[in-house]
């Protein structure tokens, strides 16, 4: 496969007057032509800022990219001018963000603010435009979409606005989709129609897609690669079922077993991992994990743990795959069903 | 909204009636008559001219005489003027200060605008501080200054435009940059202020990730939502500098109604006060209302009307 | 405009603060109405460089003996539309400005007519007034006491003829435009462009359009000095009055000219009640105030520092002034004065920190005049007084309500003689604001105003203001004149006096 | 038999879009909620499970219908009475950026709750603070920062800290956890379940990831365009879904595992999805619903007990018609 | 399991397990409320710094500069008239031969003392009449709209005069005279931002916590408007003083000698064009003072907003 994003060393800083935020510390990853690449992991851990940052979108002060190349279609996406970039976003690299009340424009009513970048990219006349929105519209799932062009986002709810949002992204047909939790605020139904429609996408233009999502349900479906992040790093990636049926790290294994299961009993507490995540303003040396970590060593809380290859696919940064470490399994390995 | 402009358009008549009402009572209780020759008339010759001008009779009485040729769209007679009535004096005095007035509104708000933009997306560089100089210019100098130093200089210095007078187009130009100034860092201000604001925005963010250019996200997205104190504060703002400023328009010597509105409060002449103040309300009442509709559609969260979700 | 083109090279441009409310005749009380129709009217009198009355469209006139029967012959002069001149048109403007209905506030000046304020206040009937139509070309006026300056007054606006037909026709719209009116002056107006100018042509129906150089003139409205200082710069106009701002600018300029005006300044003392009704106190006021500096280095318009009211300008006989008569010394002694003052003040129990207030108008030139003053007392008296500045219709209010312990006035005849000064401080006037009162005085006045020997009557007057500045019943401070601009290449225009106003029919621009 | 703390009576919330347009964003809705349950909502995106969530919470006036909480009309509330209803009802908003005030920082809008109430004050109030803090997630030195510098996930958190600091009664938790990774999720349910144990909370639950409904209600209504379609115990409706919607619902919910996601068959609910500004007539289901009969286009189906504790709004269901 | 294949050695040590007391604790962040936070934000901002040190300097020499020399401001001198600077007329003399230096520091005080209780009450009036008038919105926004309307139209110059009929015209009362009006501008800005963001979800969640009207008015909603306020404010001060200088101009505004920068620069304009330094020192102090409220107000509004960060 032809790596499409390769992502190597970035290093991404919030500075405010008394407290630095040091967000990404060092992600490497590549996503491949026609791929479909989830992003999993802690809520804090640096997804979003990841991927605003390679579309060069976090506002410069207060973030900083510290460090690292982004090379997209082999262009270092650092290191383009903003016109040049302007030409990359929305048609070759495409976001649909995270919350869809405060990323639409309260004052322009849905159907323009999907048009503008048919008008741009594709120049489209205004009229074929609206047709063009209309039908995507009617593609992921919004009834009466001839009307609802017409509204305005405070009009629609909440899932359908996170639709107009995936419908503007579509828009163009990028050639990368960033998908940041498309799906969180949408009912199961149209989730799944979601989850066809941006697996069409793929299919029929060969699109890559990176998903960033909480819902390992949704993993399932879609991805063929999954990367799991933790406090401003990847801690783990491997294809879908190296990670669903081999994970190798205690934050995967959590993970994991913190998910309810349709059959589950109801008079168990939810599996979840005690603590919470280390603040970025002065991050751990060692493994950002270690106070949360069942299996934690002294070297854990010293040194950064290195990056291991277990397969081609499968790399995954913890002390426990050193051979000096003691063995510990999979506690929940046998859940893998 | 056809029924919020009729119910809008009753309250305005009310408003405008209660206006009437309270400047025609507090300019009554202003000192002396509205005679010019008021000093050396004898006492009972004054009585006389009074009597014959109406204006013996009890207040009430007048206010609904008043009140009824108001009616009627007829302002009645100045009184200092004698022999002209407020309608022609006012229907003179009008189009020169709008000439002047729209000139200066407009020259201001695009130079306005324009500053506003720059100063927000170059926050914190020499555009910004040019763009704040500016507008501090324009409120630390006092129009009447300015007014001054633009006719001297233009005018007299370099003999680039009349430096006064009321004549042809060219006439118009330095009264209207005199004008322009004030709005110009009004507008520029607020413009600035709300739009770092909205430059914030995540809307801002997705308008980017379309890939729009700097140049359509700050027209299309941002400015839009950046306007509302803008609009507000050009309310209050047009009426002032369409209905003139007395300062300006002595200084370019243009027969404008702000002169006439201060020259007859002095001199006492209660009718031509009465119809310069509703022409001024009327005025003022019409731009609030079309600012207030312009509200909504800015922004359409903002409903006025008050109609319930 | 100052174009080059011949017709506008041949106009004179002048320049006024505000427009006229209208030009009726009967009814004007501005300068700026009077100055227009003075060049574009003509009543029968016309004054002369001298202000001595000359022949207008009278064209000679006989005074009967007991000097109260003036028999007016008028000559051969056309209106503007051709028609004649009458004694008609006398008479009636005389009664229409004496009408009640006309409501004409400068009626008044009509007064020395037998019966004309009876009529005016309702109380007599049209035909009881002094002023008769014999026939086409004789009018006579009958007049209620023998009076040195009436024939002077005739020069003036409101005795002005007009013309029954075109009044009427135009009804209340008559004198409202320029097409609404005749002429029977040197000019007439082709165009009135409201709150902008008066333009006017000279009138070839006038009788001695002969002697008439100007083919224009225009009287532009302007506001702002400083506008009119710049045009003025510019040749966009050929006279501007000036205040002190642009007096030192123009310093040594040739252009520079002083314009006489019969105007009195003064300080009145309120002696109604209290402080002021002690001599002493009002002398030391007098007394403490430099008033050559005041006119020299303060206002700066050619203003003469004042000993006595009446100003300089104001005849006493046909060859002599008032003030070459009765000279009155300006007084500034400031030791005398601080002795005074502090005499007066232990008279009336009081300390130094009495509260005073002086009240005056809100023009910049006045607060000039008042800090000045307040100035003065506060070094020579180490008084510190209170200046309040009002509205000109707030100070006319306070002085009538004897709101004020020091009001800062002024006085402007209305004809030029000494009794329009020295009447208004008779017991009871209404301007006599201070209510300082007299009984020899007030007999003096009373005297004079009907006496027929002239020579005495000026003894009288002289006599009665000796006694008003004796006991200060106002403290003079200097006698008015006002600075203009005036290019040089402006012959013959003639500067009237007691009102105030260029009358431009022999004037010439030749070369401008 | 305990009385309801909350009963639905008919609930109608109509959107005046303009003049004569009018969106039915609910029409006609009943339920009951009883102390200490917590009653799940679940349904498709835009069938007005939040506007039923604002109006219960007295956010939006009811165009119809009432909602008594501990037998009190909550849109008649006044006084002393509305202050209690105000704390003993909260609510966790669905959109966690827009519902933090930006100019705020987090301490100011947790301890926003204490200080309406004056609950608690100076050293405590930040005690109360750190602790929420800890309990969703997050950790103390969050409290000095503004929300626009976190993620999604952890201002979903400070929403939820923001509505547990009073301590109330009632949540309605408007897809409270949607945001959230799962292991945070998981902390956050299991907080939820420990607070309704020890202090007998009561949460009305709207969410779209059913298996998370199920395992944290007793209860759950299905909603389908503004209305009713389904209510029933978790385990019952799961086990056994009647109307036509949730058996399309239950068979198309993403199931976490590679292989059995690629193996499943799933029933997928075709069609449109029909505009709440034009609803079908009948059944609003029907232009969907694999069963459709003639009737459904006529008739609108009962809201009926079509087992004991199980309603239902389907004519497939309805007594006269056969199964 | 693959094991790691790295040629890394370690202490054996180190692979030892971790006993919960020895885990990693969290580093406290300093802690502030917004206020202080603001504080922070404000004195890290270079602009509002300087604004801030140049009207303490002047109001500092404001102060002190009177005792630099022997004259006050006053005293005339008629024969000293329009002096540029000489001796210890640091300023020169103006029309009257008074100190210039004397009035300008005089009028400076007495021009900011009106500004200050002008825009004080503009700010007071105009915030809470806006604020609530945008946020109940309906039937009270309609009745208040329209008694701002009246306030507006009616000619404030025919009240001012009445006023001053009445009152001693000090201090005080021009500024009061003042605000009648003043304080519209600032209401009407306040009043569209606040119909803009009551519809924010912020405001509903408030509202769930049983917020009273009050506490969402001025704790949540007044905050988010505070750019467009202290713009108001940046302008509500220049035109109290250019309005007292107009008062003072027909006769209304403090009585003479009094001086104001308003009335200084009007006196200086005057003769501008015969000497100029009699307009520039007023002037150039007035200049100062708008710049340096320029300055604090966008400091501020910076300052105010948590998310500038530079
Ligand atoms: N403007 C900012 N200033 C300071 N810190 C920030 C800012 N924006 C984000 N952060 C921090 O950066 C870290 C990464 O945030 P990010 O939004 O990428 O998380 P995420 O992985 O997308 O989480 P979620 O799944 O909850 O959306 C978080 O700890 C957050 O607090
Ligand atoms: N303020 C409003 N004005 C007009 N229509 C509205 C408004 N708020 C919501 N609606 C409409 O009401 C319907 C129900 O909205 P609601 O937000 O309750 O849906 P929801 O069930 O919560 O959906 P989601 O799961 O996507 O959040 C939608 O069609 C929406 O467009
Ligand atoms: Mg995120
Ligand atoms: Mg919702």
């Amino acid at each position: 496969m032809k790596p499409l994003l390769e992502v190597s060393d970035l290093h991404v800083t919030f500075r405010s007057q008394h407290q630095e935020v040091k967000a990404i510390r060092g992600v490497d990853f590549t996503i491949g032509e026609g791929e479909v690449v989830a992003f999993v992991g802690e809520s804090g851990s640096g997804k979003s800022v990841t991927f605003q940052s390679i579309m060069r979108l976090l506002p410069q002060p207060p973030a900083n990219i510290d460090r690292g190349q982004v090379l997209y279609s082999g262009r270092d996406l650092t290191k383009l001018s903003e016109v040049d970039m302007q030409k990359i976003r929305g048609k070759e690299i495409a976001m649909i963000f995270q919350d869809p009340m405060t990323s639409l424009n309260p004052t322009i009513r849905v159907g323009k603010q999907i048009t503008e970048s048919l008008m741009r990219h594709q120049k489209l006349t205004s009229q074929e435009a609206k047709n063009r929105s209309i039908e995507l519209l009617k593609m992921v799932g919004i009834p009466s979409p001839s009307e609802r062009i017409n509204q305005f986002p405070h009009q629609f709810s909440g899932g359908m606005r996170q639709r107009a949002m995936i419908a503007m992204a579509l828009a163009c047909s990028p050639k990368l989709l960033i998908a940041d939790e498309p799906t969180t605020a949408l009912d199961v139904t149209i989730q799944a129609q979601i989850i066809d429609l941006l697996k069409d996408l793929q299919n029929n233009t060969g699109s890559s897609i990176v998903f960033i999502t909480h819902d390992l349900g949704v993993v399932a479906e879609i991805a063929d690669r999954v990367a799991v992040m933790y406090a401003g790093k990847i801690v783990e990636t491997g294809t879908l079922d190296e990670i669903f049926y081999d994970p190798k790290h205690p934050y995967t294994w959590g993970l994991l077993a913190s998910m309810p299961k349709l059959d589950q009993s109801r008079d168990q507490d939810l599996a979840s991992i005690p603590g919470s995540p280390p603040s970025l303003v002065n991050p751990p040396v060692g493994c950002p994990f270690t106070s949360r970590c069942p299996y934690a060593m002294k070297v854990c809380q010293e040194q950064m743990p290195e990056v291991t290859t277990s397969s081609d696919s499968h790399q995954v940064a913890c002390w426990l795959q050193h051979p000096d470490a003691p063995e510990v399994k999979n506690p929940v390995a046998s859940a893998g069903r | 909204m056809a029924k919020y402009t009729l119910k809008r358009f009753g309250l305005m008549l009310l408003t405008l009636f209660i206006i009437t009402t309270v400047t025609f009572f507090l300019v009554r209780m202003l000192p002396g008559t509205p005679l010019a020759n008021e000093e050396k008339l004898p006492a009972e010759i004054r009585d006389q001219i009074l009597t014959q001008y109406g204006l013996k009779d009890p207040l009430y009485i007048q206010y609904f005489k008043f009140m009824g040729n108001l009616v009627q769209g007829d302002l009645g007679m100045s009184l200092s003027q004698s022999g002209r009535s407020v309608n022609e004096l006012l229907s003179d005095r009008i189009g020169p200060s709008a000439i002047i007035g729209f000139q200066g509104i407009l020259i201001g708000i695009v130079v306005g605008l324009l500053l506003g933009i720059a100063a927000a997306l170059k926050r914190g560089t020499w555009v910004d501080s040019l763009a704040s100089a500016t507008a501090v210019f324009g409120v630390s100098i006092p129009n009447f200054v300015l007014a001054g130093l633009l006719s001297y200089w233009i005018g007299v210095k370099f003999a680039l435009l009349p430096p006064a007078l009321w004549g042809g187009y060219e006439f118009t130009i330095l009264p209207s940059l005199a004008l322009s100034v004030y709005v110009i860092a009004q507008v520029s201000r607020y413009i600035r202020t709300e739009m770092v604001e909205v430059l914030d925005q995540d809307y801002i963010r997705t308008a980017k990730a379309k890939g729009l250019a700097w140049r359509k996200i700050v027209t299309n997205h941002a400015l839009r939502n950046a306007m509302i104190p803008a609009v507000t504060v050009l309310g209050p703002l047009t009426v002032n500098i369409l209905t003139g400023s007395l300062v300006v328009e002595n200084i370019f010597g243009i027969p404008g109604v702000g002169n006439l509105f201060v020259e007859s409060i002095m001199v006492n002449d209660y009718t031509t006060v009465l119809g310069t103040t509703i022409f001024y309300s009327v005025l003022f009442l019409g731009v609030t209302f079309i600012v207030d509709v312009l509200y909504g559609i800015i922004d359409p969260r903002i409903r006025i009307s008050g109609v319930k979700e | 405009g100052g174009g080059s083109d011949d017709a506008s090279k041949n106009t004179l441009v002048l320049t006024d603060k505000s427009e006229p409310p209208n030009l009726d005749s009967a009814k004007s009380t501005d300068q700026v109405s009077f100055q227009i129709l003075t060049n574009a009217l003509e009543g029968l009198m016309r004054l002369d460089k001298n202000q001595k009355p000359v022949p207008g469209i009278a064209e000679s006139y006989k005074l009967s003996s007991d000097k109260l029967t003036y028999t007016f012959h008028l000559r051969d002069a056309k209106w503007s539309d051709g028609k004649a001149v009458t004694a008609q048109d006398f008479e009636y403007a005389w009664k229409r400005a004496l009408n009640p209905k006309t409501a004409s506030q400068y009626a008044y000046i009509l007064e020395p007519v037998k019966n004309a304020m009876e009529y005016n206040a309702g109380t007599a009937k049209p035909e009881d007034v002094g002023v008769k139509a014999l026939d086409e070309k004789t009018l006579q006026v009958t007049l209620k006491a023998p009076s040195p300056y009436f024939l002077e007054l005739t020069a003036f606006a409101t005795f002005m003829p007009q013309r029954q037909d075109i009044v009427e026709k135009y009804g209340d719209k008559f004198a409202l435009e320029a097409a609404n009116m005749v002429y029977n002056g040197p000019f007439s107006i082709d165009k009135w462009e409201h709150g902008v100018s008066v333009h006017m042509v000279k009138n070839n129906h006038y009788w001695d359009s002969k002697n008439v150089k100007l083919a224009n003139a225009e009287v532009k409205f302007l506001k702002e000095e400083s506008t009119r200082v710049n045009l003025y710069k510019t040749n966009k106009i050929d006279f501007t009055e000036i205040t002190k701002d642009f007096a030192d600018a123009f310093k040594s300029s040739p252009e520079r000219t002083v314009l006489k005006e019969s105007s009195a300044w003064y300080i009145e003392f309120n002696q109604r009640e209290g402080f002021f009704k002690n001599k002493k106190l009002r002398q030391a006021i007098e007394l403490a105030i430099d008033k050559q500096t005041l006119t020299n280095q303060i206002l700066k318009t050619g203003s003469v520092a004042a000993g006595g009211l009446v100003p300089p300008d104001i005849h006493a006989n046909v060859n002599e002034k008032f003030r070459d008569v009765s000279k009155a010394p300006v007084m500034y002694d400031p030791k005398k004065a601080k002795q005074l003052w502090e005499e007066g003040l232990k008279e009336e129990g009081l300390t130094s920190s009495v509260k005073i207030e002086l009240v005056g108008d809100d023009t910049t030139n006045s607060k000039d005049q008042m800090e000045y003053v307040s100035d003065q007392l506060q070094k020579n008296l180490g008084l510190k007084i209170t200046i309040s500045p009002v509205t000109f219709k707030e100070r006319l209010q306070r002085g009538k309500d004897g709101n004020f312990q020091m009001l800062f006035s002024g006085w402007g005849a209305d004809y030029n003689d000494a009794m329009s000064y020295l009447d208004i401080f008779t017991t009871g006037q209404s301007y006599n604001r201070g209510k300082w009162s007299n009984a020899e005085y007030d007999a003096l006045i009373k005297k004079s105003k009907n006496n027929p020997d002239f020579e005495a009557r000026v003894q009288d007057l002289i006599k009665a203001e000796k006694i008003l500045i004796d006991d200060q019943g106002i403290a003079p401070l200097y006698y008015r004149t006002r600075l203009s601009l005036l290019k040089p290449y402006v012959k013959g225009a003639i500067w009237n006096t007691t009102w105030g106003f260029y009358d431009f029919k022999g004037a010439s621009v030749d070369g401008k | 038999m305990t009385q309801p703390i909350l009963q639905v009576k008919n609930l109608e919330k109509h959107f005046q879009l303009d003049r004569n347009k009018v969106l039915k964003a609910v029409d006609g809705i009943s339920f009951e909620v009883m102390p200490g349950e917590t009653f799940g909502l679940v349904g498709e995106s835009g069938c007005g499970k939040s506007t039923t969530g604002r109006t219960i919470i007295n956010l939006y006036d009811t165009t119809g219908g009432e909602v008594l909480f501990e037998g009190k009309n909550v849109h008649q509330l006044k006084g002393k009475n509305q202050k209690k209803f105000r704390r003993d009802m909260q609510m966790i908003f669905q959109d966690p950026y827009a519902s933090l005030n930006p100019r705020k920082s987090v301490m100011d809008i947790i301890a926003e709750g204490l200080d309406i109430h004056e609950i608690a004050s100076g050293k405590s109030r930040e005690e109360v603070v750190y602790e929420l803090l800890e309990t969703v997630g997050l950790n103390k030195s969050h409290a000095a920062r503004y929300p626009h510098e976190f993620s999604g996930g952890q201002r979903q958190r400070i929403g939820i800290a923001r509505a547990l600091a009073m301590e109330p009664k009632f949540i309605i938790a408007d897809e409270p956890i949607s945001a959230l990774d799962v292991s945070v999720q998981a902390q956050v349910v299991n907080l939820m379940r420990k607070l309704q144990k020890e202090k007998g909370l009561t949460y009305l639950f709207i969410a779209h990831d059913l298996s998370m409904v199920k395992y944290i209600s007793d209860r759950v209504g299905v909603m389908y365009l503004g209305r009713m379609a389904e209510l029933a115990d978790s385990d019952e409706l799961y086990k056994e879904p009647l109307h036509p919607y949730t058996q399309g619902l239950l068979s198309t919910a993403p199931i976490p595992d590679p292989i059995q996601a690629k193996e499943r068959e799933k029933i997928r609910i075709k069609g449109e999805i029909p505009s709440p500004l034009n609803p079908p007539s009948g059944c609003r289901f029907r232009t969907r619903c694999p069963y459709a009969m003639e009737v459904c286009a006529k008739v609108d189906p009962i809201w009926q007990e079509a087992k004991p504790n199980h309603w239902v709004a389907c004519h497939l269901y309805q007594d006269s018609n056969p199964q | 399991m693959e094991r790691m294949n790295t040629t890394k050695k370690f202490d054996k040590s180190l692979f030892e397990p971790l006993a919960a007391s020895e885990k990693n604790s969290e580093v406290l962040a300093p802690q502030a409320g917004y206020w202080k936070d603001a504080w922070r934000r404000f004195k890290a901002n270079k602009g509002a710094l300087i604004g801030l040190i140049l009207i303490t300097l002047l109001l500092l020499i404001a102060f002190i500069g009177p005792y630099f020399n022997d004259h006050n401001y006053w005293s005339q001198n008629p024969s000293m008239s329009n002096q540029e600077h000489f001796g210890d007329h640091f300023f020169g003399t103006d029309d009257k031969g008074r100190d210039l230096w004397q009035r300008v520091w005089y009028g400076a005080k007495v021009s900011l003392l009106i500004a200050f209780i002008a825009a004080f009450l503009d700010v007071v009036i105009g915030v809470v009449f806006g604020g609530i008038s945008g946020y109940f919105g309906g039937r009270v926004d309609a009745v208040m709209q329209r008694i701002l309307e009246i306030i507006y139209s009616i000619p404030n110059i025919v009240v001012i005069i009445l006023l001053m009929m009445y009152l001693e015209p000090g201090i005080l009362p021009i500024a009061v005279a003042l605000s009648f009006t003043g304080w519209v501008p600032m209401a009407r800005v306040v009043r569209a931002q606040i119909l803009k963001l009551k519809t924010q979800e912020y405001v509903l969640a408030a509202r769930t916590m049983g917020a009273s009207h009050f506490r969402i008015l001025f704790k949540h909603l007044i905050p988010n408007v505070m750019g467009p306020i202290i713009i108001a404010v940046t302008f509500s001060i220049p035109s109290a003083i250019f309005f007292e200088a107009f008062l003072s101009f027909i006769g209304l505004g403090l009585r003479p000698p009094s001086a104001s920068l308003g009335i200084l620069v009007n006196d200086g304009y005057r003769v501008l064009q015969l000497f100029p330094f009699e307009l520039f020192w007023p002037a150039l102090v007035l200049s100062i003072i708008m710049l340096s409220f320029n300055l604090i107000g966008d400091g501020l509004r910076d300052a105010l907003d948590p998310k500038m960060k530079k």
